[in-house]
């Protein structure tokens, strides 16, 4: 664990642990309903990774942007999008964050500065570039943070984003999420150079790395990280290292991982390494972990109840929401 | 699924569509030494959709290659290893992924023969699947297969029985030229009895035999309008049902031998109907047979939306197999 | 160049059409700050065509900003910046070197509305030159405009007129939604008169009244169609002539109403002819007129060849006065 | 001058000299007939830069393959195609090294392993790992040298194909010419990181900075390239440090670069500096140099003659080249 009084620690460790075990009981409940198939189409989950998120988001201010990749529950729910809305989105219903057209890959909340939700691998990078040039052009402090996993550094959108916002010190936080796999495919066949900080420095961008499974170290690394940009230092690079413990996706047979690296990996689990940690140090106890569990469980059958009970948006309404123009010129026959 | 009306091929073993895949690369790699497969997790994952399971055990690491992502690299690397001498079957995971190698498909592999006066061809084949169907929403639902078929230097198949996905590739790999492949993703499921003999794929198939009207349509909807022919014959109305199965270039003769004896035509194209495939094949009709139609050329085609995840919402913007009927009586509900 | 038959506006000054654009990028920029652009030597160079010449030392270079070679990247970062609330101008050099920018345009600007459940609008202008006609050989030489009309969320415009070059800036940045303008590369040098006033960009224009035959076309094939229709006035022939102007959408009423007055119509496209814009007015004018039209709608396109170098290659693969005349008489040839 | 023995200096000097003096002969003459029209479309010059190729292609081996830019005349002359076949092929003959489809920017000779003349920056850098990884796959001692500007290092595809070549061990030369400017626009504002030998180790690619003036230190640095990639070492990367003493293009004003920093660079004229070397140390005498001037003069002009009576390709071929198999087709039905 990283170095921090115990003051501190008693301050901000129970709602970092409380954040961590909310992505972790919605996600497990997520994994059970697409068995149940209310939840459809791809559906990757977090499980393992929660500490990243967590640590990050939790030092984010409510001005700044965030950009993430289809394996982002934990980001929408840790960044104030609702269990409720996020649950409804992935039953398809009018009531979820993004009205039923987006699903699990495509969270939205423009409100919370949350812009999704990319299925496109490496897809959403320049477009983080573009938010935190926009914020410098309109001398706003606003910080963009965007998640995205150690297979998109191979992409050729990856390579000219890292470059733009250097070479225009646009204040973006790039936040690697390095699983070691990209489905299949391990790190060493992906990137000729594993050292993805070094790879990242030679865009002339601070980068370091930073173990992902302990959510202070996140925390103090994001903390450095955004003081660095706030001051107008430019853009700054984090890999973070993780671990899915889940298969890539729901469709995904997970044959490729020597099932005792999966092993040696989860003693590293964050929530429970965590939550030890805390009871150890006397801030938390077993009974009050207990009952952290409980409300998040809470949280997600109200959740499910929400979901469960929406509604659907009239067949009449596809084709809305292909144009703004439109959609407010039909918005306006509406009003007459 | 049927695969051929006339004449049941006495020889036959029945597969999936995936299984006839995975069969024709095993046949390739085993027969030339020239080919090799490389793509995004087609090794020991054995591809997403599986149709190069098995092979990457069979014939080592060198031949059945995973690429790190990054599409236009490995096209271009594909476009490469053709001039260099080999025979490259490049699979790109999917057609929506497919823009970020559209540069190296359109400007270089497209372009080569030309520019260098026919000195350098280019025998690469690119598979990929495409379409929608399974709530995968915006970004992982795409139909573009009308934007390869408008490339002259391209030659685009789509096959859409077990038979042709059996035995396509074949005559994809005999091609001097770059071939693109499209595998709706809907079909890998789809069982189906193989003919052993070669079929030939630069002609389109007459699936069912018909009088009145004339279905034409390609990769995932021919078995829905199939569907529709029969529920269409309980109506009385003949119709048969041509496969384009080569979409670069069209068969526009049989087009047009179906069409003179229907005078009726419907095309069915999962893709957005404004520019699309469906637009150039009526437009052909209403050009050669402008005097005998009894009726405009009627086109079915997926509504003009990005794909919405909600279930309700992608069924109705896909053509469906009522959508087809309609569009059947509409044609014949017209007199001339 | 004629750029209005009817009512020759009184507020008039001639400029060539690359003035026009700049004119109207300094408008842009001088009433809305919110307005930027970039795209590779727009500052000092002041872009390859000369659209942004001295802009730079007007307004610098925050607001003129040169990018690297990544298209992708830039054209991502505009969708960001748009987002963040800009009103970003991007320019591709042209349309060659959009392809490797289209994963951007197609899965994220045109998707966002949508995927976000109508919360994230991109107002974003993307500018391109595009069209062949100068000898710069198969990978410089394409219009692929029928591409971009092909896909929902994206609205197509393109400026045949030094009128429209002046005005259809303003209204693109009007536009809530992503707008791609193109420019042919042969307009640039063309000079016409300017009206002072707004034009609406909606809508299709008639270049030139008549009653024989609709000559439909728009960007570079205009001034050839006007040519072409007045050396059919010596031979009697009244054709009409619609400059589209709006690629997506289409003004299909525009289309309509002219050829159900003329009975006759020929589409003039510079794209190669499968599966682009031409099948698709085709395709529109038959289900809609079928009854009166008295021929089939005829084309004329690009060869389906990449452009040679050569230059009297060149001049045979493309439309020329002479090929409309042709397809002009094949289609007025039609009895019925 | 790099150390070398005047034994090997008077060996190679002349050779060497020659070369450039011949690509600098046959430039001049080039950018002559460009304001005469007889050369059309983009014509890119070389001059100033001739000691990277001349030091380069002298250490090629028949059997490597060779992949360039747009600006490549230069490489393709001392690849071994004669002045007169590029020649004619910018006077878009079908004499021409491409029959006249290619021009300028597309020069091919399959023969001698010359694969291009790319115009789309950035774009044959996958093509030459995939041409390295055939040779390697075919277990052939073949070097796949590919050259590119300094500006194609933006682009994401550079990045790609820098890591497949690395991950994949390919034999391939990456041969960037720095001339510092992509167009008008400079290295500063082009890369974050502008030392671009440290920005391409970064893929764990042997990569090293080499004065490109220096025709001899190039020839070293190809030599130790070489050595490592032909022991099987994998791909290397070569920063060449040079300077385009003339406009980007003959389109190009020019404007961007301070009219005294050309001056510094021309005082380092790579066969200025070299041909007073030889004439210092003894190995060639000034009237020996005249009379190699003279001799590129006169290849030259042959080549110019040669041209201007070479023949069209007749319009009816125009649809030749489009694919193999139908000019096979094409060329079996002429021997019927
Ligand atoms: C451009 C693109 N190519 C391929 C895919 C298919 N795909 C989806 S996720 C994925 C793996 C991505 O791995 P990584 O970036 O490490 O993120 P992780 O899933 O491990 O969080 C792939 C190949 C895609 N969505 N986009
Ligand atoms: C993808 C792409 N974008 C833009 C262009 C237009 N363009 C042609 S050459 C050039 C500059 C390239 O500079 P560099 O790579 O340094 O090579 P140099 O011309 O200096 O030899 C540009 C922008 C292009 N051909 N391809
Ligand atoms: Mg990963
Ligand atoms: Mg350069």
């Amino acid at each position: 664990m990283t170095a921090i009084t115990n003051e501190v620690l008693a301050e901000l460790g129970p709602g970092l642990l409380a954040d961590m075990i909310r992505v972790r009981e919605f996600e497990e409940r997520c994994a059970q309903l697409y068995g149940e198939t209310k939840i459809r189409g791809f559906l990757h989950l977090y499980i393992g990774e929660e500490a990243v998120a967590a640590g990050v988001l939790h030092c984010l201010e409510p001005d700044d942007a965030v950009l993430a990749t289809y394996r982002e529950h934990g980001h929408a729910l840790l960044r104030g999008l609702s269990a409720r809305s996020i649950m409804a989105e992935m039953f398809g219903r009018r009531e979820g964050c993004s009205g039923g057209r987006g699903g699990s890959m495509h969270l939205f909340d423009a409100s919370l500065g949350f812009f999704g939700g990319n299925a496109i691998v490496g897809g959403h990078l320049p477009v983080a570039v573009g938010l935190g040039l926009a914020a410098q052009m309109q001398k706003q402090d606003r910080v963009t943070a965007c998640f995205f996993g150690e297979g998109a550094m191979a992409e050729g959108e990856f390579h000219e984003a890292m470059n733009l916002a250097a070479l225009w010190n646009a204040p973006v936080l790039f936040c690697c999420e390095n699983n070691r796999y990209a489905m299949g495919t391990s790190l060493e066949t992906s990137e000729s150079e594993t050292n993805l900080a070094i790879k990242a420095a030679s865009y002339e961008m601070p980068a370091w790395t930073v173990d992902g499974m302990d959510v202070l170290a996140v925390r103090a690394a994001t903390e450095r990280a955004l003081t660095l940009i706030r001051a107008g230092g430019g853009p700054v690079f984090l890999e973070l290292q993780t671990y899915r413990f889940r298969a890539h996706s729901m469709f995904d047979p997970d044959k490729y991982r020597d099932p005792a690296e999966v092993e040696v990996w989860r003693t590293r689990d964050p929530i429970a390494t965590f939550g030890q940690a805390l009871i150890a140090d006397g801030i938390l106890t077993t009974e009050e972990i207990e009952s952290i569990q409980q409300a998040a469980v809470a949280e997600v059958d109200d959740a499910v109840a929400f979901a469960d009970a929406g509604t659907l948006e009239p067949i009449e309404e596809l084709a809305r929401h292909v144009y703004r123009r439109v959609d407010g010129v039909q918005a306006a026959e509406v009003q007459r | 699924m049927t695969t051929a009306t006339e004449n049941e091929p006495t020889d036959t073993v029945t597969m999936s569509y995936v299984e006839a895949l995975r069969e024709a690369h095993r046949e390739a790699l085993a027969t030339d030494e020239r080919v090799f497969v490389m793509g995004e997790d087609v090794a020991d994952y054995g591809s997403t959709y599986g149709a190069t399971r098995g092979l990457h055990e069979e014939f080592g690491s060198d031949r059945v290659r995973n690429t790190p992502l990054s599409e236009s690299g490995f096209v271009g690397a594909g476009i490469g290893a053709a001039l260099g001498g080999m025979r490259p079957i490049v699979e790109i995971m999917t057609v929506n992924f497919s823009m970020l190698a559209l540069d190296q498909l359109v400007n270089t592999a497209a372009t080569y023969l030309h520019m260098s006066g026919g000195q350098c061809n280019v025998p690469l084949v690119v598979r990929m699947a495409t379409g929608a169907g399974r709530q995968l929403a915006a970004q992982h639902s795409h139909s573009l297969e009308c934007w390869y078929a408008h490339v002259p230097g391209l030659r685009v198949i789509m096959p859409a029985t077990v038979t042709d996905a059996r035995h396509m590739l074949r005559t994809a790999l005999a091609d001097p030229d770059p071939v693109i492949m499209f595998e709706h993703a809907t079909l890998y499921a789809a069982k189906g009895s193989v003919d052993a003999d070669a079929v030939d794929i630069d002609t389109a198939a007459v699936r069912r035999a018909g009088t009145d009207l004339s279905i034409i349509t390609w990769g995932g909807c021919l078995p829905k309008a199939l569907e529709a022919a029969d529920a269409l014959a309980s109506d009385g109305v003949q119709t048969e049902v041509l496969d384009l199965r080569s979409l670069r270039p069209l068969d526009t003769p049989a087009i047009l031998a179906s069409v003179s004896k229907t005078r009726r035509a419907l095309v069915v194209d999962e893709g957005w109907r404004t520019a699309g495939l469906s637009a150039e094949i009526s437009a052909r009709i209403h050009e050669a047979c402008f005097a005998d139609l009894a009726a405009p050329v009627g086109r079915v085609c997926t509504a003009e939306v990005p794909i919405p995840y909600a279930s309700h919402l992608e069924i109705a913007a896909l053509p469906q197999v009522d959508d087809i009927i309609a569009g059947a009586k509409e044609v014949l509900g017209h007199g001339r």
